[in-house]
């Protein structure tokens, strides 16, 4: 299990940077979701995949699957909500403010001259 | 037998998301999308309860209902943004 | 006091949630956020004392013995980096009252600056990775709205990319520490360090190596090395003044805190690789970072580059990795913070007055602000490492220490970029200060004075920090101390190892 | 702190009260305030004579920076008080002639004055300090107080380019000297001259050694404008005249001097440090005088004597080292020239500040400096032209003035270099006295140009802005003084030879125990091949300065393009256009080219680390089973994200992100994370809630992307992708810890009163973890609410508010 | 355009009971089950997004008269009270405590000072869920 | 674990996949939205309803006491997903998506303030 979630990983990771990578604004920012669902995913599998039970005590299981990453995957998971929300309501309001969603015209080069 | 029976039942639902995924994609209107995202959720909520089943584990009980309402509130909010075009109205028209 | 440590984080925090209540209230506001921000210097000046006589202090989160629950670390670096900190977001703080404005003020601005004070100084304090990664996003969240509020053309624009930048920078910490805790199964730094060195002591795994490069990575695009640091120039240029100072005094600090953090504590029994390759890229950023500070005809910019520069000179330092080369990194660092912040405020004024930052439309400022243009000439000295000012000693450490780590090149840029860093600095002096004086339209409205306040502050203290070395200096060998030797670290954390 | 150490920072204290007393006073010239420092400081430092006439010194030590071996040591020895002895001399009289030449109502003498003390303090220190990054300190305080009196009218182009000239050369010297002392600190552990002296045997065979020598060489060759680095110095003259006189001629370029016979003993061992100082020394020498005679500005001319002159007692200093080198220090074969070197010092000084005055003098009473313009100026100010025939003599190397027995003294040094045979000395040696001959021809050429130009010939009264008269008394005193000196020191060369020439010697090559320099000076050598010399001199010299005119086109020849300052300037406009030219290349505002130079920097370094360190290891013992649905949501991962890449809507790219997440919950849930299912689920939903709320505003019309844009985004996706699986799998299959978290298991019951794990961690033991996550939640409200609510970029205002 | 959604008003009324119980349960059983303050917040906002979508921002506000951004701020001054409040006992900051009080009725309960802790997190999540979605909604 | 208890889990969950493949069926197949919804939130709804109550039993057999929680799921369930279905519907026919083109009857079509204003795709 843990080898295809490797391999998840990478093809979340994959088509993350290749939306990072295009030119319109919405789908950079589906691009970072998706790093973001692939970052997570990655800290699970790095914690060991299905050695046990839920991590709760009432399961009464003689072994339990490792608490700290999810722990760590439910920090991480909020954080990254807020920092998408924020992108998104920022990106609406360039849009508002600049008139495109275009990341080749915002390039700007103030002080370049 | 039980396990069996579960594991059929969640492929069946699999199915099942799975057509209404194309009916997601497809349209072709909008009301269609719609009409399948919320019969996805309910189904969703199905195979959280069979594989808590297939786990033999309470734990999931929670995300049964916690599905169903996310998916209500979500067709209400499609639903009235289309209808009206905004989803939260700042002060409705009498 | 057991929790003494945590003051300099909580403080700030308190008066940042006090703020959001106060919002409306602008003179409130300054009150709170001013006291606090007084009260942090004082409490994290008390802290560094504290450090220097009692050695490090630890605090076990939640009562939770050490490699289980969240430990804040104070040592002398850590603690000598929060009171620069508090120092310059004082500074910054005054320099607000003046210059931001009231429509910012009632839009959370204080709030987010307190808040991004909390960021730096708990990821200067804390020894848990993770917890890391939660204060470098505490200060990335509260700099997007720094860099945000306003909401002006360039603002958005170049916040899009800032923020682009550090998600991914964000995704990639995630995954680092996820590579991390499958190698060594936890995450308390000290902790981590000793598992590395039981695994380490024939040779560093191959996976450890390639673990540090990732981290390089993930620090280095906060930090601004090469060739990770490209967003930083445009992004920088959008906040006001005391934004930029607090930004460019402090974030890419913490980067560069982190590398020094990480690789002297976890990764270094692999020098030889590792090292070698922070040197090239520290190298190679002090030579891109000159040239862009060459190629500008604004001041904002040229100061921006030198961002890139010094964070370049640090990490000389720390890659020759001799005693003498770390302490000179630190004195260095801490150096930088205080210059820096000093260099933006004091080009937020010649911008303020001019009306533009286009060094080409600005001349002979000296004339009527004399004092500006002195405090700028000691600053510039200063920033170019000209004895007895405080760039001098650190410079003189990282060469040293290059040069007996055999680092030749390193030392031999690290100085020629002194020339290079005069040059670029001395160039907004000799046109902007010097020239034909001329009248400027907005000029009146700018209370130079009162705006003076901070930065002279500053370089006082730059001033004093270079001449008064001597009383500095047992503060900063104390700090290299513990970054040469991690098992001082390891032993204050983890009691019993 | 004693009475030494105060004597050095005096100055610096008194700069601090110039301020007030310019404020305070303003009808008294402020320079009456500044004068009695120097005469003090002269009388003080005149009282250490007897102590160093006799080959003792004295020092004193006081702690700066102990911790980092830096000690304010201040030592006066022989070389450093005559040093001292010059700067507070010739100090007090340039302030006593800038109190005439500076009007106290048109100029800020508080500035000037400020630096010009700045200066003085400075130069003490160099010369007084033991202690080598203490002298380094202060031998930058000298560039940047030249720097700053350089620029003083900084509201002319001429001075702020000649002012950051300066300060870049020397500058640029003095980084590559702090490189060389940090090297000497390296192989003896002190920073102490008097210590580095002492283990001097020792270092010579470190390899450190040679690039130490180059390094302070570097340094002392910038300060004292030596060629090619001279060029800094003609620039240096848009100084008022009286700084010109002081720090340009008679002190401050002298540190190089001073540097470079102050390290004698460590490095005059080494042949390189002979050939390196006498070749550099001899070709400045030659350089200096050629470029002299074509210059037309009064100024220009003494400046590019003063880079000759410095060449020769440079020259001078490196052919004296031959004594080290062969030790052969009692015998005065070889220290004559050191002797010459010395003695040469003192008298460059005296000529040199007196031709600055009058040159100051002349620009001050006609309002031009330009000598095609002056002329028969002999019968306005015959005290002036007096002066100038004292000073220009000397110079010149003519009997009866001091500048001849140094003339005579620096032949015999040029002479007995024929009889070194280091290196190619013995074939190429013969230049030396060649190339020295020459150039005192040349010397001689501008010295009379000098001279005959501004006060015989022609008086052209329409070419002036004012009318010539003599100057007033005030001016001319500091400049009587000189040329007085001038004349003494011509007559009884003898009376400084025992009380300074020698004791300054004994620095730069010291000798045995008890052994006492003979540096008698000689007016009379018999029919020496020096004397000879001397006389083809004054014919030749007589001979080209009457036919100037006819082959003054020579200076034609040089095409205008090679010059040094060309090359300067070139360099320096190349390095800032190349330097914008390519940062526009890289810095050209695209995020997604930062984007690609990061990710491909991601890749090639992972990548290489891998294989370098052997890093991929792959074991598939560790881990668990594979159900038949799991496959199945791992494949609508995979599809669903990768359709994204390809869809055509945004609205089809939104969903396909919400089944990516909810995909992700539903992973969640069978790896037996609860909590984490939940929150992914609500939070999923309330970002794509987001995602459809803010894309309704943005643009429909699709971003068109090229073919070539597509595969580079494809290639560079594609290596990250790889790379983090390798990782992933790599990290994987070396588990070679177990996790803390049975910790947990075992304690969450007991000690935390909890049965979920998970969130037990979360509110306790790493609470403080999800403090400052709702921290983050809180901020991003705050970034939230106030970017839509405040709009300082004059964007449409809320309506609804 | 006039429509009554009388319907959804109505059927509002209800789940929004249905949903606040489930979250007030969600949050307490957190300790214990999956969920806490966390998703018992997020609910709970959206419970108030439901109110919000059936009647409209004014009428909303007038039920649920608060000030999302000081709730927020509120919430997280409890999270910090509980960990500071370990800071006048010496004791390290976060230090939790708990004790299990009798209760009549309803048996042995545990009191953790986790839950309030856990409160200050309910309240921010609900206050920043709530002002994102306002604000938004206010731009439209 | 009996086997009547069993047999009853069985059957709820056999038909409750049933109910959804059904389900999914219609709404793949059926010519326009109104159709479709009918499916989805009729066929759809009573699928899942009867494999939660499935898992109702199996939990009640296993823990010995209904389980709240999908109780109140399947309370919950059961009333929004009529609401949801007709909210659907309406706001369909509000945004002008025509009905198919054999259908018999439109009894909102001479209701003259139902008149759609909003456009049809924003």
């Amino acid at each position: 299990m843990e080898i295809l979630m490797a391999f998840i990983i990478g093809i979340l990771f994959m088509s993350a940077t290749y939306l990072m990578l295009s030119k319109s604004l919405l789908r950079i920012i589906i691009g970072t979701g998706l790093l973001s669902h692939g970052a997570h995913l990655l800290l699970l599998t790095m914690g060991g995949l299905k050695r046990g039970a839920a991590p709760l005590l009432g399961e009464h299981a003689p072994s339990y699957t490792d608490p700290l990453p999810q722990a760590l995957i439910l920090t991480a998971i909020v954080i990254s909500f807020g920092v998408t929300a924020f992108f998104l309501v920022l990106a609406y309001r360039t849009y508002q403010e600049l008139g495109t969603d275009n990341m080749d015209r915002l390039r700007g080069n103030e002080g370049n001259d | 037998m039980l396990m069996t029976i579960v594991l059929i039942a969640i492929l069946c639902i699999s199915v099942a998301i799975a057509g209404l995924i194309y009916r997601v994609i497809k349209g072709p209107t909008t009301p269609d999308r719609i009409v399948a995202l919320d019969a996805i959720g309910i189904n969703l909520v199905a195979i959280i309860a069979l594989v808590s089943i297939a786990l033999d584990t309470n734990a999931y009980l929670e995300v049964i209902l916690l599905l169903g309402i996310l998916a209500f509130i979500g067709t209400v909010a499609f639903s009235k943004y289309l209808e009206k075009g905004v989803i939260i109205e700042n002060e409705r028209d009498r | 006091m057991i929790n003494f440590l945590i003051l300099p984080i909580l403080i700030p925090l308190i008066s940042g949630v006090l703020l959001i209540f106060a919002a409306k209230h602008v003179m409130l506001q300054r009150w709170i956020a001013g006291l606090s921000a007084l009260l942090t210097v004082i409490f994290s000046a008390l802290l560094v004392q504290k450090v220097k006589t009692d050695g490090i202090q630890t605090l076990n989160l939640s009562n939770w013995e050490a490699p289980f629950g969240i430990t804040l670390v104070s040592d002398m670096m850590s603690a000598l980096l929060v009171l620069t900190t508090s120092i310059v977001a004082f500074a910054c703080l005054i320099y607000s009252f003046k210059s931001i404005g009231h429509e910012r003020e009632k839009y959370y601005y204080y709030a987010a600056f307190s808040f991004l004070i909390v960021g730096v100084n708990g990821a200067f304090t804390t020894g848990d990775i993770f917890n890391l990664f939660v204060f470098f996003e505490v200060m990335l969240m509260s700099s997007y709205v720094l860099i945000v509020l306003g909401g002006t053309k360039i603002q958005l624009r170049e916040s899009v990319k800032y923020i682009l930048v550090n998600v991914i920078s964000s995704a990639l910490f995630v995954i680092a520490v996820g590579f991390l805790y499958s190698v060594v199964g936890t995450l308390n730094m000290a902790h981590i360090s000793v598992r590395i060195s039981e695994i380490s002591e024939v040779a560093q795994p191959g996976i450890i190596t390639v673990i540090a490069v990732l981290f390089l990575i993930v620090f280095g695009l906060k930090g601004a090395i090469f060739p990770l640091y490209f967003w930083l120039p445009g992004s920088y240029y959008a906040p006001p003044a005391p934004v930029l100072a607090l930004f460019g005094a402090l974030l890419t600090k913490v980067g560069v805190y982190s590398i020094a953090r990480t690789y002297t504590l976890f990764f270094y029994h692999d020098t030889g690789f590792t090292h070698q390759l922070l040197s090239t890229l520290a190298i190679l950023t002090i030579i891109l970072g000159v040239i862009g500070a060459l190629a500008y005809w604004d001041i904002k910019k040229i100061v921006i580059y030198n961002i890139i520069i010094a964070v370049g000179v640090i990490l000389v330092g720390l890659s020759s990795m001799t005693p003498d080369s770390l302490a000179g990194s630190i004195f260095y660092l801490i150096h930088d913070m205080l210059v820096k912040a000093a260099l933006f405020l004091l080009a937020g004024i010649m911008a303020a007055i001019a009306g533009t930052s286009n060094l080409k439309k600005i001349t002979g400022l000296i004339k009527q602000y004399p004092g500006l243009g002195w405090t700028f000439f000691i600053a510039a000295l200063t920033l170019a490492g000209i004895p007895p000012f405080s760039g001098f000693i650190g410079k003189v450490l990282i060469v040293k220490g290059g040069f007996e780590a055999e680092n030749f090149w390193g030392a031999a840029i690290v100085l020629m970029s002194s020339l290079l860093v005069l040059f670029s600095i001395m160039k907004i002096f000799i046109n902007g200060f010097w020239g034909t004086p001329r009248a400027y339209k907005d000029a009146d409205q700018v209370p130079v004075g009162k705006l003076m306040i901070a930065p002279v502050i500053l370089i006082i203290l730059g001033v004093f920090y270079g001449v008064g070395s001597e009383f500095v200096f047992p503060y900063i060998s104390q700090a290299a101390e513990t970054l040469s030797n991690p098992n001082i670290y390891i032993e204050a954390v983890l009691k019993e190892y | 702190m004693s009475l030494l150490h105060l004597a050095i920072i005096s100055p610096f204290l008194l700069a601090i009260l110039v301020p007030f007393a310019y404020k305070l006073f303003r009808q008294i010239h402020t320079g009456w305030f500044i004068l009695p420092l120097p005469i003090l400081l002269f009388s003080y430092f005149i009282s250490y004579l007897s102590i160093t006439s006799n080959q003792q010194s004295v020092t004193k030590s006081f702690s700066w920076i102990p911790t980092l071996g830096i000690d304010f040591t201040a030592k006066v020895d022989g070389l450093g008080l005559l040093f001292a002895l010059l700067i507070t001399g010739i100090g007090s009289l340039v302030v006593f002639y800038s109190i005439y030449y500076l009007d106290k109502n048109k100029e800020k003498l508080n500035t000037f004055y400020v630096y010009l003390l700045l200066f003085m303090g400075a130069m003490l220190g160099v010369v007084l300090s033991d202690n080598l990054l203490v002298l380094y300190t202060f031998w930058e305080f000298t560039s940047f107080s030249s720097f700053l009196l350089i620029g003083y009218w900084y509201h002319r182009e001429k001075s702020r380019y000649g002012a950051q000239k300066s300060m870049i050369i020397t500058v640029f010297g003095g980084l590559s000297m702090l490189a060389g002392i940090i090297l000497l600190y390296i192989m003896t552990g002190t920073f102490s001259i008097t210590e580095i002296i002492a283990q001097s045997d020792e270092i010579f065979a470190n390899p450190l050694f040679v690039p130490a020598l180059l390094c302070i060489l570097l340094g002392a060759f910038t300060k004292s404008a030596q060629f090619p680095f001279h060029i800094w110095l003609p620039d240096a003259m848009e100084a008022p005249t009286p700084v010109s006189a002081y720090l340009h001629s008679a002190t401050m370029v002298k540190a190089g001097i001073y540097l470079v016979a102050r390290m004698s003993p460590v490095f005059a061992e080494h042949s390189l440090w002979l050939w390196l100082v006498a070749g550099f020394g001899i070709v400045t020498l030659f350089w200096g005088s050629f470029s002299a005679v074509k210059q037309t500005d009064l100024k220009s001319i003494l400046a590019f004597s003063t880079v000759s002159q410095l060449g020769m007692i440079m020259s001078l200093l490196g052919i004296g080292a031959a004594a080290l080198h062969f030790e052969t220090v009692k015998d005065s074969y070889f220290t004559v020239a050191t002797t010459a070197a010395v003695f040469h010092l003192i008298n460059h000084a005296t000529f040199k500040g007196s031709l600055f005055m009058v040159a100051g003098i002349v620009d001050h009473e006609t309002g031009t400096r330009d000598i095609r313009k002056l002329g028969g100026l002999m019968n306005f100010m015959p005290i002036t032209f007096t002066l100038a025939i004292i000073g220009t003599f000397a110079m010149a190397g003519l009997p009866p003035f001091n500048g001849f027995l140094s003339k005579e003294m620096f032949f015999t040094g040029m002479v007995r270099v024929l009889d070194m045979d280091i290196f190619n000395l013995d074939t190429w040696g013969i230049l030396f006295p060649v190339i020295a001959w020459v150039a005192s021809v040349f010397t001689f050429i501008y010295s009379m140009v000098l001279v005959f130009r501004t006060f015989t010939g022609k008086f052209q009264p329409e070419k002036l802005e004012k009318k010539p008269h003599e100057a007033p008394i005030g001016m001319l005193i500091s400049p009587i003084v000189l040329a007085s000196l001038v004349i003494i020191i011509g007559f009884f060369p003898n009376i400084i030879s025992n009380t300074l020439i020698s004791p300054a010697q004994a620095a730069i090559m010291p000798p045995a125990e008890g052994y006492l320099y003979d540096t008698h000076i000689y007016f009379w050598h018999g029919f020496t091949p020096e004397l000879f010399m001397t006389l083809g001199v004054i014919t030749l010299g007589i001979l080209l300065f009457a036919t100037l005119p006819k082959w003054r086109s020579v200076y034609g020849l040089f095409p205008k393009k090679l010059t040094l300052n060309r090359f300067y300037d070139g360099g320096l406009e190349i390095a800032q256009r190349g330097s914008m030219n390519f940062t526009k290349i890289y810095m050209n505002g695209s995020i997604r080219n930062y984007l690609i130079y990061i990710f491909t920097f991601f890749i090639v370094i992972l990548g290489f680390a891998l294989f370098a360190k052997d890093a991929f290891t792959f074991d598939a013992s560790n881990i668990s089973t594979i159900h038949f649905f799991e496959v199945l949501l791992a494949l609508v991962i995979a599809v669903g994200s990768i359709t994204i890449l390809f869809a055509k809507s945004r609205l089809t790219s939104i969903i396909l992100l919400g089944a990516v997440g909810y995909t992700v919950a539903l992973f969640f849930v069978i790896f037996r994370a609860p909590d984490l299912a939940l929150t992914q689920l609500v939070i999923e939903t309330i970002s794509v809630s987001l995602f459809l709320l803010c894309f309704y505003h943005l643009p429909k019309k699709r971003n068109e992307e090229r073919m070539t844009f597509k595969m580079v985004n494809a290639v560079i996706s594609v290596g990250v992708g790889a790379i983090v699986t390798l990782i992933a799998l790599s990290a994987h299959s070396n588990k070679l810890f177990g996790s803390i978290s049975q910790y947990y298991v075992e304690n969450t019951y007991e000690k935390a009163a909890g049965k979920n794990m998970v969130n037990v961690i979360l509110v306790d033991f790493r609470g403080f973890d999800t403090m400052f996550e709702i921290a983050v939640l809180g901020i991003a409200a705050l970034g939230i609410f106030s970017m839509i609510k405040l709009r300082m970029g004059g964007g449409k205002k809320n309506e609804n508010k | 355009m006039k429509t009554n959604d009388v319907i959804l008003q109505t059927a509002t009324k209800i789940v929004l009971f249905v949903i606040v119980l489930f979250s007030v349960y969600i949050f307490f059983a957190g300790h214990y089950t999956p969920g806490g303050g966390f998703v018992g917040g997020l609910l709970t906002a959206g419970a108030i997004i439901l109110l919000l979508l059936a009647f409209d921002m004014k009428t909303v506000a007038k039920i649920l008269p608060f000030n999302y951004m000081n709730m927020t701020a509120l919430g997280l001054l409890i999270a910090i009270g509980t960990g500071a409040g370990a800071l006048l006992f010496n004791k390290p900051f976060l230090t939790h405590a708990f004790t299990y009080a009798h209760v009549p009725v309803l048996g042995k309960l545990s009191l953790h000072t986790a839950a309030i802790f856990d409160l200050g997190v309910f309240l921010v999540v609900v206050g920043v869920t709530m002002t994102i979605i306002q604000t938004i909604g206010e731009d439209e | 674990m009996n086997g009547i208890a069993d047999f009853f889990i069985i059957v709820f969950i056999l038909l409750g996949a049933f109910l959804s493949l059904v389900a999914a069926y219609g709404v793949i197949r059926l010519p326009d939205v109104y159709t479709r919804n009918h499916a989805a939130s009729k066929a759809a709804t009573l699928g899942v309803m009867s494999v939660l109550l499935g898992s109702l039993i199996f939990f009640y057999v296993k823990d010995g006491y209904f389980n709240s929680r999908v109780l109140l799921g399947i309370v919950f369930i059961f009333m929004t997903s009529p609401v949801a279905g007709h909210l659907i519907s309406r706001a369909a026919y509000n945004s002008g998506v025509k009905l198919w083109g054999q259908s018999v009857q439109d009894d909102l079509k001479s209701a003259p303030h139902m008149k759609k204003t909003a456009s049809k795709d924003h």
